[in-house]
């Protein structure tokens, strides 16, 4: 079913929403500023519709189905925090009205920050940054800042172990360090001899996923710290795999001084099809002072029943990384998440995601080769490839497809050859995550049976395989009309 | 499901974990069902003004404009908002045809050739694009050059995000001589110029001929524009605008204190490369039908990690895609509609409040047109009206410029759009009289 | 693609939602009343919402496409609508509190019957009735008490044209009439000369719809009129076809006694997979102390700046028709869609309502056998079969689906032989109908070419034809589980 | 388009009407846009007294219950709720299966063997299976003995509806000594008996014994319930009941002023060529797949006309969608438990109301256990303390039974539900204490 684009839809002088007239007297518009024809499609109201709620039936979301995109953490997102964020209280609410009439939006977010602090074990969180990425950026930049402070501004590079998420090693690039890329040893943990050679009074920290991309949790984290920290490096938390962690230990504890959360995943906020989502950024008492503002404090005063909440900056605070406060829409979802669930439903949470990809890892391994044979953490990796076949990763993926499933994550990390990373998230059932494996144990087959009929994947799917060299090569990206 | 992996427990599963920090007993507040956490939010909720409470005439980079009941629609469709980004693209045609109309139409609306498929905001959009320029631009250029006038917030990101880099920002503060005098500041150590139109204070800068000038001295012209402008004033792209960014709040999405909100960026052809963040490209399936994917993904980290033209992976999708439905709902009359009642009532409310003695508008050099945000001089401080206006008129004043631009305690930046009725303007002009009397 | 039931996906002990603790002491529950097990299903949340999202993908709405599905006016219903109808004060009130607390909704009901009068020609307009059906049904309830009270009990049998919608009859026995059906004679219009001969005192009255099923305005409703009221019948009007006719011209003006609205059809409230609808009844002075109540009221009293509404019950009303006070959600969006268009597009509807009826009856004249060949209003009727084969209407309905379409009306009116009943709207655009006429061509193509072939639409549907003769025979009703 | 079908303007279509009353001049408000709309309706909503605002303990027939957020997602569906009646089965699966298994759950809940797919409310349902009662009891019967504890709106829909036929109500009005009593009044005229249970005033029917009587004499037994009530009591079906009629408000429908709302409507197989409205019937499809219809079509008016068993056409099917939601959300355990804690609360209320000086709970012959609601006697008159409750207490208080009940004026019928917290609860007492004192 192929829907054609707007513009092939609209027809001159066609407009969907009528506007009021203007009620006050027309001022004279400046004629040499004013343009010609803008080039907008113009439509009726029910051809929108019409138009938007077929290209919606041509995607797929967890409300659709099973996500198991690994690293992603596609969980189901509670339809009543959508409700929630849409109060007028809330939604309709602008950044820069007086504190005084902004009470309740800046109580939810001081709550939310000390909520994300007890449950990571940070000094301080700040809200600001808009993704998971930008938070990055903001603890890279604060550990500059906070080099630059304690006088070892000559700390340059930055470790990256090899299965770090891309935008780690881009993000240190962006805050003006060097990259220095640290293998994974052959349980897929860090390296701690290359690790070792690295520290000298020129490393100023090191950026760390734990669990890892591979689903694993760092067995030696307690002396990979220990080694950093003791050539004077920081310690940064990719905090994307948090869902593992939530209720079952600290990042904070662990000896990390910095953290990114993303509220998308850890904390069930939708990803909106790539976004908004939001990445707070925790930190260790040292760094604390170097957090993006403003943050929110709660003043010594009070307003009849309630304390007064005020925006401030940190005290040698980075800066800002957004125009406004942060995705404060996100604030609302990942705050009602927190409070349905408590400390309770957090450590439910994040051992059932362990549970179920150590089920699904399991039911697997007869069929998909497991290169790490350890108990993992919220996701895993297996090869792509079914055992005793030569199939790609892609082709299993798209395969997936047709059974209604949408694939794993494919090649990534780059560690693993033909990578799936498969995260199946709590918020799943049994049911799924069996038919999932049967679906998996099926292609399996499939590919033993015929490779080359893999190759065509998917068949049900609203468009067959596309073509994306040609895509590249044509780089067609906006419509000629 | 534990005995098919061989446990006895779920407490197993967490070996790996160092014992002492193992199963921490965090101090949250006890969990609340769905029922109850409703009355909780709600209360919280009703303790913040709401823009639907009564007239607001704030804006300084987020606004009130009318949404289309259209765009809720789409965007609570699950199978949009409950989607990752589209990396499998068979799964994901809904969502990439959307994100390519988004292009087009954001390319239409800024006169520009290439746009993405969103970033964050305006701010780090803009950000963005001043490491474009340092990138891209010839020679190693380490100046950024930015009119004072560029709203405060968006300078305070670049600078933020310069930090990590060995550039700097020079913003010409002494005295603003408008868009062709700031030109001639570059020289050849200038990476780019930074301009906005209308800029913070509302006015409407003159682009005539400063292309020419940045491009002669081998810099980019960068330009933050309000979307809504655009609808009935020429675009930064008929100017010859390297980059175009601009908050996306403006087309369809909640105030929602500020956030999330949708970065524009648009650029030329010839920056294909060096854009940052998402890019969907038309294609063919096997069987020859039209298709979209994402497309040029070896500018981002995934693939090429350090050397990627930006850290972005989350934008903000589902805003580009309230945009979207935004731009069709209103359409080309529409939105040209939307900046004609703007700029008509913006221009009566000035004349209006011109005309109350002690009050002055727009008295800042240099003198230009206006558009939908003006400039009040007030003979007492702007955070006393602003409060007073709230609590005694039930009106949400401008924005108390001393927040910003230090000295300026006295001045309000005001924002009238669409949704202001005459009635509104009124009651403000009216309450302003009062408050200075 | 196959969606399990409920059951199927319940698990036991699974639940969906968490209520909250009791925060008052227990009291005793009588174990005699109590009962064991209800027998419900229990999921998780996740899996409510995709099962229902699922399922509404099965769905077809106007929402999903062209949907000319004859004397249901398949119209586009405006989203903003639909976020009004939800606002709280109008959503979370009771129908109970006391009136000073609920003004906003009482003129809300007071200016819709002021609106639905002023349109069709009525003094006065009861909102009560659930449905057009039960419009009809308080109509000739009125009726009966209308005629007692004048002392002509004895009138007992009602005319009921052959092309009348089968709610007309059916209302009618249940308003303790006798049904007389009239024929309709070779211009689709009611036989005046049956008419005649069933005029005497026995007849209490007709229900006439006009424009009739048909599509075609009744040529002679003034003689028609005076017949019936010159034996001191009555004149019913059957308003759901009033789409054609606002502000071209009232039906009270053509001396109509007594109609129903469906607000369903005409004023843009969604018809909801069947319902709500809501089935406001007018009446001519004659009869408007006897409709249903309460009605709304302006007082004389005034509250502040605006009067105050009250709830009253007409003088010799006939009594209550629901619970409460009608379908109030349905009235906001009524009321809603009346002042979007106002006199003016009120008119524009119903002129391009018509336009399109005509346009697409001209388009298909060629394929498609048209039984009456005259100018039709806002639907029309063509034969089913394509010229030249003996094609069933239900074959070429089924056909349709696999080209996006949902099928016209089919068999009804049962005056047509193997009737298609096509009402595209007025929220149609060109390129819209343009594409419809392409496929009902080519489906008169497809049925000479292959006659047989049709026989199996639809293919592209999530089901086959379905075999409604099973159904009835093995009346399968609720699942055994 | 014109041109095509040979015409110059568009008033040429209408020269069927007669000229005199052709194109009249509508004297309506002009139009509004959907902005200013937008403004007017929420203005308008506001002088309305939402539910939202504070405590109710409003019922009496329409009940404030918990609705899951799931359920108006689901109603939001535009392929739900812009669909028509789903006489195309294959483009109608989605609302046929949800029908489906609407049916399915209705059974389970009343203990009951077949369930239409709905109709307009507890009313109208009522008011048809007294009618399918006229026409299926043995003999010609004219007769409805119906208990003074139906709710009174309910009776007189009942009484309208037998305005139609030449049957006639029989209501003990006298003193009523429950169910079992009411039974004996049967005689070879009645068609049947009608009961409610919880009944208008809350008390439980003792059901046991009665449908024997009742049949004993060839008459159906109908009873109307309260569909919270069944998640923890013996359902209607048990006691022998042959139609089970509700309001199906309390399943996921906004109160809404009182509509729309929901008819359930549930029979026995017997019954099922005679029950009203739709019916959903599984069946396969060509290639044996399973699928959904209406079935049983000829019972109704567009097949068997003047002799279907009922006029209903447009039903409430997007009521019974949301009742369907609500019971899958809140499932076995969920329903359960909401009955639960209605029961715990009012029995909570209503015990500390009953402390109150000047105030006596339940007084009302015969004695029995209630369930949810409750009747306050007063020393003063309930118009008096309900008004006041709002105005000084900010208290939505019951249900002035004076205003159907005549005699009455001084009892408020009070319902409690899992929505009302102790405090809420206790803030009530409070005031009734402070009103009566
Ligand atoms: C491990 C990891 N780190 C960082 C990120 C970046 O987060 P965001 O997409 O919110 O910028 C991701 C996102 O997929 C991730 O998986
Ligand atoms: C001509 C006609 N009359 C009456 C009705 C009955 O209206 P409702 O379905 O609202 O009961 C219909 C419904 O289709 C109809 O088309």
């Amino acid at each position: 079913m192929d829907e054609p684009t707007l513009y092939k839809l609209s027809a001159d002088g066609r407009s969907s929403v009528a506007l009021p007239e203007c009620d006050v007297d027309e001022s004279k518009i400046p004629s040499r500023l004013m343009r010609d024809a803008i080039g907008l499609p113009e439509l009726s109201e029910p051809q929108v519709v019409r138009h938007y709620l077929r290209l919606s039936q041509l995607n797929y979301g967890v409300d659709t189905g099973f996500y198991p995109l690994g690293s992603c953490t596609m969980k189901y997102n509670p339809k009543a925090s959508e409700i929630w964020a849409r109060l007028p209280g809330f939604s309709q609410v602008h950044p820069l009205q007086d504190p005084e009439s902004v009470q309740g939006a800046l109580e939810l977010m001081f709550d939310l920050q000390e909520q994300l602090q007890e449950i990571a074990g940070f000094a301080r969180v700040a809200l600001q940054p808009a993704a998971g990425a930008q938070g990055e950026l903001t603890a890279l930049l604060m550990i500059r800042a906070y080099n630059r402070w304690r006088g070892e501004g000559q700390r340059d590079t930055i470790l990256v172990p090899d299965s770090a998420h891309g935008t780690n090693p881009a993000s240190v690039t962006m805050g003006g360090y060097t990259v220095v890329e640290v293998p994974s040893n052959k349980t897929g943990d860090v390296d701690l001899e290359a690790v070792k050679a690295a520290c000298n009074d020129r490393l100023a920290g090191i950026m760390l996923t734990n669990p890892n991309t591979l689903g694993l949790f760092e067995e030696r984290i307690g002396e990979l710290v220990e080694l950093v920290h003791g050539c004077g490096g920081l310690v940064y938390g990719d905090g994307a795999n948090l869902n593992a962690l939530t209720g079952v230990t600290r990042p904070g504890d662990l000896g990390i001084d910095l953290m990114h959360f993303n509220l998308h995943k850890t904390f069930a906020t939708p990803h909106g099809g790539g976004g908004p989502g939001s990445g707070p950024v925790g930190a260790a008492p040292a760094l604390a002072p170097f957090l993006p503002g403003p943050v929110v404090e709660r003043s010594q005063v009070a307003l009849g029943e309630h304390p007064v909440y005020v925006l401030t900056s940190p005290e040698q605070s980075i800066g800002r990384m957004v125009a406004f406060h942060g995705n404060f829409g996100m604030f609302v979802r990942a705050w009602a998440y927190l409070r349905l669930l408590g400390a309770e439903g957090l450590r439910e949470a994040a051992m059932h995601a362990v549970l179920n990809a150590n089920y699904l890892r399991v039911q697997l391994a007869e069929d998909y080769n497991m290169p790490f044979d350890r108990t993992c953490m919220h996701e895993f990796v297996c090869e792509g490839a079914p055992k005793g076949t030569s199939i790609r990763a892609l082709d299993v993926s798209k395969r997936l497809m047709d059974y209604g499933f949408h694939p794993p994550t494919n090649y990534f990390p780059l560690t693993v050859k033909e990578a799936l990373m498969i995260e199946p998230t709590e918020t799943e059932d049994k049911e799924t995550l069996d038919a999932f494996v049967r679906a998996m144990r099926n292609i399996a087959a499939e590919a033993r049976a015929d490779p080359h009929a893999l190759r065509d994947a998917p068949h049900r799917t609203p468009v067959g395989r596309l073509d994306e060299v040609k895509a590249a090569r044509d780089l067609i990206v906006s419509e000629e009309t | 499901m534990l005995s098919a992996i061989g446990m006895g427990s779920l407490e197993e599963l967490f070996v790996d974990i160092p014992a002492n920090v193992r199963f921490p007993e965090l101090r949250l507040a006890a969990r609340l069902t769905e029922m109850d956490l409703d009355q909780e939010l709600r209360k919280l909720s009703r303790r913040n003004r709401s823009l639907e409470c009564g007239p607001s005439f704030l804006g300084a980079g987020c606004y009130r404009h009318f949404i289309p009941a259209t765009v809720d629609y789409v965007l609570q469709r699950g199978e949009f908002y409950t989607s990752y980004t589209p990396y499998q693209p068979e799964l994901s045609q809904g969502f990439l045809q959307a994100m390519f109309e988004y292009q087009t139409m954001i390319c239409r609306l800024t006169g520009m050739e290439v746009s993405n498929a969103s970033h964050y905001d305006g701010a780090t959009s803009l950000a963005e694009a001043v490491l474009l320029a340092l990138d891209a631009g010839e020679g190693r250029r380490t100046r950024i050059v930015m009119s004072p006038y560029v709203h405060p917030n968006y300078r305070a990101v670049v600078d933020t995000y310069l930090k990590g880099t060995d550039s700097y920002l020079d913003v010409a503060e002494e005295r603003y001589d408008g868009a062709i005098a700031l030109s001639e500041r570059i020289d050849d150590e200038t990476a780019a110029l930074v301009l906005q139109t209308p800029h913070f204070l509302g006015g409407i800068e003159d682009l005539t001929g400063v292309a020419d000038t940045v491009h002669a001295k081998g810099a980019l012209l960068i330009v933050v524009v309000d979307p809504i402008y655009l609808g009935l004033f020429k675009p930064p792209g008929d100017f010859g605008a390297d980059v175009v960014v601009a908050d996306g709040q403006a087309l369809g999405i909640t105030a929602s204190f500020g956030g999330p909100s949708l970065g524009i960026f648009a650029t030329r052809r010839k920056y294909i490369r060096r854009l940052v963040g998402r890019l969907v490209g038309q294609t063919e399936d096997s069987e020859g039908r039209r298709g979209f994917v994402l497309t040029l993904a070896t500018r981002e980290q995934h693939i090429r990690r350090a050397k990627a033209t930006s850290n972005i992976c989350t934008n903000s999708a589902l805003g580009a895609l309230a945009a979207a439905v935004d731009l069709a709902t209103l359409g080309e009359r529409g939105v040209r509609r939307v900046a004609e009642l703007c700029f008509h009532k913006s221009h009566y409310a000035a004349a209006r409040i011109s005309e109350i003695p002690g009050c002055a508008v727009n008295t800042q050099a240099p003198r230009s047109e206006f558009f939908k945000e003006f400039v009040i001089t007030l003979p007492v401080d702007a955070a006393t009206v602003i409060s007073r206006l709230r609590k005694e008129y039930g009106v949400i004043g401008g924005y108390d410029l001393g927040r910003s631009l230090p000295g300026n305690d006295n001045r309000m930046l005001v924002a009238v759009t669409e949704m202001n009725t005459r009635k509104e303007i009124d009651r403000l002009v009216a309450a302003l009289h009062q408050i200075v009397a």
